[in-house]
């Protein structure tokens, strides 16, 4: 068990997907902000010091209630870490799905959460190959953390973000500052920066490798993009999850040579040719 | 030895409190977050004859109070269970009990699995899981007393390590299958394990659940566990472990005083792993505040005479 | 005729939604409150051939996401409900269809309430409580496949309205109990009643419940109600009446995907006595934006071969 | 069905105990004001004006989340009402004993609560005499409404309030307030007021009738008074409920003749001649 450090700067070092995982810590935190930032959509930043320095891009927390709580959400739900402050503050963005989401989007300053993380695999770049994020909806949150941590280490990182509706689109200021360079943002209806879907913005010219986490849609778009041209994709997937760490078996994703992995622990960022895709 | 421990099944039992099949692995996770060794203990996911593949997704979601999960017993089977799994539990687990939950579509992989354990180490006794399909019988050996008596003797036969059956719930008379157990030989009794259900995506109109239905757990199930092992307790004088819903000291004694020696704690361990570390110390709490002696004395002595509501006013 | 309404029972409903049974009286009380006549129906306090008492308080108490209650079926008997009861219902419900619960001890007790009541005016037909205690078999009438039989087969001669009977979900296969009702001449079922529960007051340590145990409803059933009645309906082609834990649209959408035509709220009343008008619209508002036709055409068209789970992101 | 005016004043007419009720209403009211006003118990003010207008002294409302909301408390829990502005605040004393009551005491301005009232039969003046109440612990609740209501319409009324402990106290002054008249306090830490139970401060000189809410004993103790002193004793009641209009059958208390009563439509408020007691 090695947490790494915050905020490192300049190492080139590969980090491995599952490689130097931290122990995960459970404890209440305190929300310290919740801003609704676009429809139905809220940034919420919750104050877990440990947690924020032994996270990793790509890695999510479980957060739930307490068992005193028997309401929805009762089982804790998995979020990915949306972003780190070196003062230990995580931010969450997390958008309204159920009840559960709905009630973290009600939180205010004060209120206590307990969380459980950091969990999971992460990201990992290619030393010497730019990183091209493809991000649809809530699909952002893993990738504003990645960005500015990316970057640190110095690797070139691309981020393309793609809503249905101008109305949904996280601030393209708020991006850029949480991320510390450009996001290329594209919706359906075209309120907001090009219209279409944002798998149109994918340009393969300075040799990219890619990471996606969004809609299965987009996901699939993408794998055929990578199967295709034989680039390296990374996905980070979606399953319900239980136990967050490895022993209900709840959460599992179809891989490639048959049977089941568990997105919660082999996961949720896998190799693309891990996985068993419907193409 | 404290206030909450127990001899029973032949051993002295440091705490009640067990960690849920399936819902601990065999331990080793939890190892991180909690001091496992410090519980009562612990029993395994299912172990069969053959590894299981499992369910397709969803396996899980949650329903009102509770979660519905179908996993479909997915595990690595017998071999590797001894290989990988056992070794785990024999090196780090000292104080703290191993039960290894046992299942099979037959008497026979049943057998197999208790032969091929029982000279290996790491272990105390098998907890045996009724809510599967029995193939040969087309019902479930937990819904089916002649099946569940055959079942039990045979294993009976094969082991001299404690034999603790799992019930299931959806039985209108859970005492005649506790006796059933009873009889046949068991020298203990788990009780309870989930209850059928199924929800519905309306949007899709599908089933939530890879596998259509699968089991309630959690608090919602608390009353009904509390009631059934009641019924078991008061239909055998076998040790019961009380199981369904807990999630606090208070939940937990209220199935001790319904008759369970001990109690196991499932889905509230997602909810916070240390849960079961509240549970422990707030039983001791209860115990020491109230004089009581030890725990073995609060077993099964609830009151049934005399309901609580006492007067008209405010209590 | 709006698109949720049907034809069921030899009648129009004007909408899937009933009260149900010892939860809303004899309709009176919540007339006050909500526009009775708008809704589908309603279904009585339990009626019995003599007066009852009922049981000792505390009569209800909470649970995890539901309540647990143990009323002891107290009603003003055969008499004194034709008497006092039915000509406010007869006088106040128009469109809204009127069953009677029905309650005994023994098939006898039963027949004497239905033939009792067959000719008054004011209510549909029967809904017939077979979670009672059967004095004559020791067991219930829900849990004994045969005095089930029995029961109904002698109803059925008693009378020509509909008979509709509510099934208890503590049996291992409930299709099994929805088939001896079919063929011995029900009309329809109402799936399901109360689960069998008890809570413990720890402090006392006496049962909360002044009946020791009761009956657990709220959405902590939900998952096990929808489950049933899915398993009732692939069992029979009789009309299926939903119920357990409802308390939205999208909870009575899942028993109607499931299988059932017409839906009961109970515990929910409780909680928000609007909560039936609001489940009418929710699921009319369903049917409008889906353009679904009608209310018929979804019910038990849950899609079984195909899990709701698609892909590998986001949904 | 008639609704009684918020406030009237000098009228001697008898209420009785269960005419003239108000249909009962259901609807969503917001909290204006919620205080911490003595250990774990708390007054809670919400806006509720038509029922606040159809409330007399002793009747109840049931407090509830709505159907979305599955955690403790699900089911409504009863409340007195315990006092009401002439704009229609009804405020409530509510102390902590489980789940539920944590949880009104945890709300704040602007939250909404789902109320349903008001309910129960209310507690009548004796033209000519006067109302003693007796009150133990938060049973004081209906007596902070009823003071001031019974003094309106020329009624002498005269307050005595037990509790535990001082540090259970509500306020004297602010009872003085509220009631527009005075209290006499008796602990049995004797840490504010008298040191005794409050039953001990009975003063049946001027030929009071009883009215009595509190814990059991104390209600055991006033029922022994009146009978023994043959004296008129009007009790508030407290057991579980479920509808709190009179379907569910479950709050029922034991009637002198044998058989049980609904403590929310034939009570909460008896003549203690109606109840079968244990004393
Ligand atoms: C690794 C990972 C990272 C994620 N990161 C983000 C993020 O950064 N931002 C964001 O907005 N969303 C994220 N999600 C999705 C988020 O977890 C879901 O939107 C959320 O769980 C929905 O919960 P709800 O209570 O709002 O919805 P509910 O109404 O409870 O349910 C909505 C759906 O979620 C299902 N569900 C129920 N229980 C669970 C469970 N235990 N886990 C997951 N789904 C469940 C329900 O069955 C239903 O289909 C992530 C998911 C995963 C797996
Ligand atoms: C007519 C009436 C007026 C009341 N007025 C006041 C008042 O002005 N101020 C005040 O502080 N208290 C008042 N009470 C008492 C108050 O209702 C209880 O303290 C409250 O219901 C306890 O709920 P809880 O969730 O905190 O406790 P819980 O932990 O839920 O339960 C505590 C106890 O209450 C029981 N309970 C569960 N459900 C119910 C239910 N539906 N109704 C009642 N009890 C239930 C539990 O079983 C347990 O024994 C009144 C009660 C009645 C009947
Ligand atoms: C995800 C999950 C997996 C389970 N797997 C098993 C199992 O393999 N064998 C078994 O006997 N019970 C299994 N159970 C049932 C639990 O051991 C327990 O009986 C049930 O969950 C009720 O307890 P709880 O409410 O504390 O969770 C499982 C439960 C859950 C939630
Ligand atoms: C207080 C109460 C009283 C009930 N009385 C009866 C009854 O007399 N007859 C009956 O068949 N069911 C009775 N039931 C069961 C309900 O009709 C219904 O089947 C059950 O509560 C599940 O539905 P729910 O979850 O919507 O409450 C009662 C339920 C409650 C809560
Ligand atoms: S969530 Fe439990 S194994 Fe992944
Ligand atoms: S609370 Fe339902 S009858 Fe009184």
């Amino acid at each position: 068990m090695t947490a790494t450090t915050a905020t490192g700067g300049g190492s080139a070092e590969p980090i491995p997907l599952r490689e130097n995982r931290a122990t995960p810590r459970r404890h209440w935190a305190p929300v310290v902000r919740n801003r609704e930032v676009a429809e139905a959509t809220w940034w919420l930043e919750v104050d877990a010091p440990e947690i924020a320095a032994a996270s990793r891009p790509g890695q999510f927390l479980m957060i739930g209630f307490g068992v005193e709580n028997t309401g929805a959400p009762f089982i804790p739900r998995p979020f990915s870490v949306g972003w780190r402050s070196p003062e230990g503050v995580i931010g969450l963005l997390v958008r309204a799905f159920g009840a559960g989401t709905r009630r973290l989007g009600a939180l205010d300053p004060g209120d206590d959460v307990l969380l459980l993380g950091p969990l999971g695999s992460a990201f990992r770049p290619e030393p010497g190959r730019p990183s091209l994020c493809v991000a649809g909806g809530v699909g952002l949150a893993p990738f504003l953390f990645l960005a500015p941590e990316f970057r640190d280490r110095g690797h070139e990182v691309r981020l393309l973000y793609g809503e249905r509706t101008g109305a949904r689109v996280f601030d393209p200021d708020l991006i850029r500052e949480l991320t510390r360079g450009d996001v290329e943002i594209w919706t359906e209806d075209g309120e907001a920066g090009s219209r279409g879907l944002v798998v149109e913005g994918i340009d393969l010219s300075d040799d990219p490798i890619l990471m996606g986490c969004g809609p299965t849609p987009m996901l699939q778009a993408l794998a055929r993009t990578a199967f295709e041209e034989e680039i390296p994709l990374q996905v980070s997937v979606e399953e319900h999850m239980g136990c967050g760490i490895g022993t209900c078996q709840g959460c599992v994703v179809p891989a490639a040579g048959g049977g089941w992995m568990k997105a919660c622990t082999r996961g949720p960022v896998f190799e693309a040719r891990e996985l068993q895709w419907e193409l | 030895m404290g206030a909450v421990s127990q001899r029973l099944f032949g051993v002295e039992w440091q705490g009640p409190v067990l960690l849920a099949s399936g819902t601990c692995g065999y331990g080793e996770e939890y190892s991180d977050l909690i001091p496992l060794d410090d519980l009562g203990g612990l029993v395994t996911k299912a172990v069969s004859v053959e590894p299981r593949e499992g369910n397709p997704p969803h396996r899980i979601s949650e329903t009102p109070g509770g979660m519905l999960n179908s996993i479909g017993l997915e595990n690595v089977g017998l071999e590797a269970f001894v290989r990988e799994k056992l070794p785990w539990l024999e090196e780090n687990l000292d104080r703290a009990r191993v039960l290894v939950n046992v299942v099979g579509n037959s008497v026979d992989e049943y057998a197999a699995v208790v032969a091929g354990l029982d000279d290996e180490d790491g272990f105390l006794g098998y907890e045996i899981n009724v809510s599967c399909p029995n193939v040969e019988g087309g019902t479930m050996f937990g819904t089916d007393r002649e099946a569940l008596g055959r079942l039990v003797e045979r294993l009976r036969g094969e082991t001299d390590r404690p034999i603790v059956v799992k019930l299931t719930p959806n039985v209108p008379d859970i005492g005649a299958y506790a006796r059933v157990c009873e009889e046949a030989g068991a020298d203990g009794l788990s009780t309870i394990n989930t209850f059928p259900g199924m929800l519905i995506d309306v949007d899709k109109r599908r089933p939530v659940i890879g596998n259509v239905n699968g089991g309630v757990s959690g608090p919602a199930i608390l009353p009904m566990g509390v009631y059934l092992t009641w019924q078991a307790a008061t239909a055998t004088d076998l040790p019961i472990i009380g199981i369904g819903g807990i999630r606090s000291a208070e939940d937990a004694l209220q199935y001790v005083l319904a008759g369970a020696s001990l109690v196991q704690i499932g889905t509230a361990l997602f909810v916070d792993p240390e849960s079961a570390v509240g549970v422990t110390e707030g039983i001791e709490k209860y115990i020491e505040e109230r004089d009581v002696g030890d725990l073995s004395e609060l077993v099964g002595t609830v009151d049934v005479e005399r309901p609580a509501r006492v007067g008209l006013g405010y209590e």
